[in-house]
């Protein structure tokens, strides 16, 4: 059911050169199985899962709370073990090196975490540099670099301070400063905005976006934030009950969700769902559901739908997204006329927008 | 006593004795809290779930810790005799009593090092582990700065224990406050000697415990 | 007698259940095998309690919480009874060692050289006694004042060896013999540490005062009990048992059972 | 600055009954400051806020990471204290009240932790129950009750597990079970949802408008997610740097938002920056963007433009809100033609829509 | 038992020993462990910034803490003993050995528990004033289940020093396997009681950290 960003729908799909071959695959997942004994039988986190990250790529995940996200990630660098299949980062089955091997490993990686777990007694610029006083580099040095990047996540005059000190929003940054203050070559992030504001997320988005592009850095997001997947991800994956029930490029899923899942995802950014006030009319007339990418967006179809085909139109539903780097649109429209012309418009219409579809009553 | 005098022990006396005390405490504490952190930190990582687990080391170590906290100070001290007098030369006297000390307060310390590193959140350990940090670094530079406060706290209990077990190593010899306490205070009834011992005493586990107090409230500040 | 107590109640002079305190070693060994038969042959039971300490054991007495205690020299006794007040006296003497100046690191007394390190028990009255053995050799003179319940070593008034005096606790002496140069043991410490008295460079010349007794609070010396304890230490078959046990030899013997 | 209700857009405002009698306040902040004392001089977390939340409301504060809305939150129950000025609960000055007073005034509030809060090494139905336990209620009952409670949150099947054992949006709703299981009379919510997906969000949404409808019971949230304050709360007040800039009914400060960051955080539901897309066609023709609410909406506007009045129309941006029980609507237009059909248009659409405006550069 | 015996120590005076060692073990932790929460609690509560912030009440009690554990255990035995008398109307025996054992170990175990409450997260005490709890409920409710496990070790800890002191107590002729060690071990040099008596106590303090870590890895369990 997971589909290849082969049968995405426009031209560009702006997925990681060379994603699909194995050997620019940064991360592999292959049949992974996560299972927790408990009292009343096993828990099954992870249910057999199987996705490929590009390198290069910003890979988002979504799915709903307890669906496997956290689990997931951890994965990566090995901070939990499969119970059943493999993980391989750049090639190597994590559960298979020695643990020097896998310290080197997991110092190609950096992780933001949900819960961000910073040292609480030790200021903030010191949990920044930690990374790097690990690898040796000097005191001075690694601060200097922590205030750099702490500059960057907009905590230049918090550097003095303890965690303790910040509210939820800053801690979550003091988290992805420390996690990018290596230039990892694959940065984890599990819910790396869901305790910032709009505008520090997009922020943080921004410089996350900036991070790929100037490092190549691959990024792995696990969010339940669809805002999160619309802004900055190349390809999503769909996650419920520990399974990818779907797969591909975030155009393509945002387009076509396949699953009802995905569609309420979906639904958050770009609504799937007809809104109460739109039902109210149906009856009224054809109530015809429009969905529009790129030109067809700014094209004037309404304007072309009552001058060319003589018929009335009311909009009573619209909205647009952008994803990627292409526009989505979203429009429910009444269409009233002579049988014939209303015909026509619904022919027209097929093939100028992404698609068209008869809304009936639920 | 006897002629009248007031006091059995003179000021010269009291301040060597004081003197004694504090070097077997300081050179005892100093081995002890060395050899008691890497117990401790042992112990952490080899047991079952921990970094390095590694059934062996923990069990022996384990059993080990417990072997010498079992054995009464009194009897350590001389079971270990031919230990004591391998390493400083003789049996008796300060230097000597500081082998016995440091032997019955290092597991001690590792004790309580092992309770204070447990409790430091597992998610810690998690992002040291995430960062690629060897089980010293993250001992060194995750546990042990997120502990330092009850571990601070853990060294003050063990150090005012040590202030106790000086005074029994009177028994070798050792002289010190304790033993003056006991000596002259208790067993030749010189009340003053009593007194002052016992007060000196009270001041220096105050002292301890203050500074011990303030230094844990320090690092745990958050 | 007027002394008789009357203040436990029921009849002092049908008492048959004794409670004898001792530190652990050779009295109480001794009194084991040479004496509780004795004592029970003339029908009374005796529970036995061991203090590690002479202090609380004297208090134990002085407050009817044991009835006697055989442990202490009536010096260390007396000096007790000055300090806390008690009533304790001596009912009868009971074989001792006498305290031995015994060779560590040095193999005779005329090996004593500037600064020689001399072990002596930390317990005043035993320092006292190890002091008077060091007199007898010649190596010390003490003060006019010492007294044996608060002997130190500020007591020495003449040190011509300059001899470094290193203060153990009894039992810690025997282990510690290779390490000092000469170290003067009390006498049941020689005994149960497997030394024998009669490898002893020097011996105490073990005077009455200094042997150990059978102490009980003075109002009871008159009691039938008391008067049974006392018969029982002087009588030929402990006599007997003393002379037919070479862990006693060496000894120092009560003028009743000199034979 | 603040604006009452009195100047808000629509006839019906949703907020509660009675408000802005004092009588009916249930959290009245009076002019008050939090400083923390710091190397670097004082730092203020509140800066002099004044605001009423009245009883029965659900009342929003939003802001920046950093704005103070934690430690807004914490004063009405007493957790923290103004180092200025007075916090009213329910008439009550907190810092007037005697222990045991200040206790029974915090078994009338409930609160969710951003940060969870959670009892680690017990169950989460014993985490749930513990409120009532303090109240001196049966074990048995509080079990049942908790059980009920996690029930309503989604969580019937995890009773038993530990709080570790749950994922970070499970542990989030263990901490709201908690909060609602002693039917408080004020609910404070710190981030309520902020690590919830948007399905489950919607879900606990609606369980607090469930809770306030049924109980009356005043809900004082905290976030930075414009789309809980918009589905959930009536009033909400804007927080920066301490202060709160604004202040009104959601739909006001929707439609009419006076300041740049309420624009900012609005923007985030209904766009309120030209996207680029559009921006290109600036120059083209006159460009308007109109701003529609209810009816407006859904009222052929382009249709009328186009066939009344003669003029080209292109949509070139369009996007729809629900905003409590109103529908905000969003458009930028193009609109050709005879310049005296153009400004008939413009007159028509003056008197039709809530607002109207030229775009320009910017 | 004199002459050329193997020890002299026999089995029925062994098991005498071990149970009195146990009944004074049992009830000074016991009485130490209720006075020792109970002190550790108020310290908590009472400090600076503490539920029920108290200077005097705090100091007073630190104060104390600190007086008991400077003391020697064998001059503050002998300093009770009147309110040892008092309590139990003997100064001797087991059941006397019990006041002192007591009162040096309730200020030791007050202490670690003080270590353990600090160490839960201040977030919980918040929840719990959040909901109204007292500040008893803080501590029974919130504080006590999550320090379960640390506390568990503290006073697994201060057991197995309970069992150190117990030898002490031979002083005051309460005998005890400790004290057989040392009154036959270590003051008549019998090996083989030294080796079974000092075997005896490792296998009772193993016992006691085995069962004390295997409750606290539950307890922390999370
Ligand atoms: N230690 C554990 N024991 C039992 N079950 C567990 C354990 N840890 C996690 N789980 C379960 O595994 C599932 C997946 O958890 P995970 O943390 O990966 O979810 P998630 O997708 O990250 O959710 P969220 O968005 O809420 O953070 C959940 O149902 C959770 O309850
Ligand atoms: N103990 C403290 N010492 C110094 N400054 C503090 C302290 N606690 C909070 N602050 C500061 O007070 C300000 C307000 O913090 P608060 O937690 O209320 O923010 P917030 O609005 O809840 O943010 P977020 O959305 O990120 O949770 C922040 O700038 C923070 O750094
Ligand atoms: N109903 C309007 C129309 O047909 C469109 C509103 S779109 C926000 O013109
Ligand atoms: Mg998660
Ligand atoms: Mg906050």
């Amino acid at each position: 059911m997971p589909r290849r960003p082969a049968d995405s729908a426009p031209a560009a799909t702006p997925v990681a050169p060379g994603a699909g071959s194995s050997a620019s695959v940064a991360v592999r997942f292959d049949g992974v199985f996560r299972e927790y004994p408990h009292k009343t039988g096993q828990v099954s986190a992870l249910d057999g899962v199987s996705l490929d990250v590009p390198r290069g790529s910003i890979f988002g995940v979504i799915g709903h709370s307890g669906a496997g996200k956290s689990t997931l990630v951890r994965m990566v660098n090995g901070l939990d073990r499969p119970t059943g299949g493999r993980v391989l980062l750049e090639g190597t089955d994590l559960a298979s090196l020695p643990p020097a091997g896998l310290r080197a490993a997991q110092k190609t990686t950096g992780m933001i975490f949900q819960q961000f777990q910073l040292l609480e007694t030790v200021s903030v610029r010191d949990n920044v540099a930690r990374p790097l006083i690990l690898d040796g580099v000097r005191r001075r040095d690694a601060r200097a670099r922590a205030d750099e990047v702490l500059e960057f996540v907009g905590l230049a005059d918090k550097g003095d301070r303890r965690p303790g000190e910040l509210s939820g929003g800053q801690k979550q940054r003091v988290g992805i400063a420390r996690a990018i203050v290596r230039n990892p070559q694959v940065l984890l992030c599990d819910e790396a905005t869901s305790a910032l504001d709009p505008s520090t997320t997009t922020q943080i988005i921004e410089l996350l976006r900036r991070i790929n592009a100037t490092y190549g850095t691959t990024i792995f997001v696990v969010t339940h934030e669809m805002d999160v997947i619309k802004d900055l991800c190349h390809e999503v994956a769909v996650m419920s009950d520990g399974r990818i029930v779907e797969h591909g490029t975030v155009l393509d899923v945002f387009v076509r969700p396949q699953t009802e899942i995905a569609e309420a995802f979906v639904g958050t950014v770009v609504p799937h769902t007809i809104p109460a006030r739109v039902l109210k009319h149906v009856g009224d007339g054809d109530l015809w559901r429009l969905r529009l990418i790129d030109d067809e967006v700014t094209s004037p179809l309404v304007s072309t739908l009552i001058t060319e085909y003589g018929v009335a139109v009311n909009i009573l539903h619209a909205d647009m997204a952008e994803i990627q780097q292409h526009t989505v649109g979203h429009m429910i429209i009444r269409v009233d006329g002579p049988a014939d012309r209303v015909a026509a418009a619904w022919t027209w219409l097929e093939s100028n927008v992404a698609s068209i579809e008869k809304v009936t009553t639920p | 006593m006897t002629g009248g005098s007031f006091t059995l022990i003179t000021a010269d006396q009291f301040f060597k004795e004081l003197g004694v005390t504090f070097y077997m405490l300081g050179v005892s504490l100093f081995f002890g809290a060395i050899l008691g952190v890497i117990i401790g930190v042992i112990v952490v990582v080899t047991r079952p779930g921990g970094a390095l687990a590694n059934r062996v080391v923990y069990t022996v170590l384990d059993v080990f810790i417990n072997i010498v906290r079992s054995v009464p100070f009194i009897i350590l001290l001389v079971a270990i005799i031919p230990f004591t007098r391998l390493l400083v030369g003789t049996s008796i006297g300060p230097a000597a009593a500081i082998v016995p000390l440091t032997v019955s307060i290092a597991p001690y310390i590792g004790r309580l090092v092992e309770n204070s590193l447990l409790e430091v959140p597992h998610g810690i350990t998690e992002a040291a582990r995430s960062m690629g940090a060897t089980p010293l670094q993250i001992f060194t530079r995750f546990l042990l700065p997120e502990a330092r406060g009850s571990l601070i706290l853990a060294l003050t209990t063990a150090t005012i224990g040590l202030v106790d077990a000086t005074a029994m190593a009177g028994t070798v010899g050792a002289g010190g406050i304790g033993d003056l306490a006991i000596s002259y205070g208790y067993q030749r009834f010189d009340g003053f000697a009593m007194l002052v011992t016992v007060v000196t005493l009270i001041i220096i586990v105050q002292t301890i415990q203050i500074v011990g107090s303030r230094l844990a409230r320090r690092a745990r500040r958050r | 007698g007027e002394t008789s107590d009357d203040t436990t109640g029921s009849a002092p002079e049908t008492k048959t259940a004794l409670k004898i305190g001792f530190n652990p070693g050779p009295y109480e060994d001794m009194f084991n095998a040479g004496i509780l038969p004795i004592l029970e042959e003339d029908g009374y039971t005796v529970e036995t309690v061991d203090f590690t300490d002479g202090v609380i054991v004297n208090g134990a007495l002085n407050s009817g919480e044991i009835d006697a205690n055989i442990m202490q020299h009536s010096v260390y006794m007396d000096s007790i009874n000055v300090q806390e007040g008690y009533t304790n006296v001596s009912l009868v003497q009971v074989p001792g060692p006498p305290m031995a100046l015994f060779g560590g690191k040095k193999e005779s007394l005329d090996d004593v050289s500037d600064g020689s390190t001399v072990a002596v028990p930390n317990q005043p009255s035993n320092m006292y006694r190890a002091f008077q053995v060091l007199v007898d050799a010649g190596w010390i003179e003490l003060s006019d004042t010492i007294d044996p319940a608060t002997a130190s070593p500020a007591d020495v008034t003449s040190n011509p060896y300059n001899l470094q005096f290193v203060t153990l606790e009894n039992a810690q002496q025997v282990p510690a013999l290779q390490d000092v140069d000469y170290d003067v043991i009390q006498g049941n410490f020689v005994v149960a540490g497997g030394l024998k008295l009669t490898d002893a460079l020097l011996l105490e010349d073990l005077t009455d005062e200094f042997s150990v007794i059978v102490a009980v609070d003075e109002k009871n010396v008159d009691s039938d009990w008391a008067k049974a304890i006392k018969a029982a230490y002087e009588s030929p078959e402990f006599a007997e048992y003393i002379a037919s046990n070479s862990q006693y030899d060496g000894y120092h013997l009560p003028a009743a059972l000199e034979s």
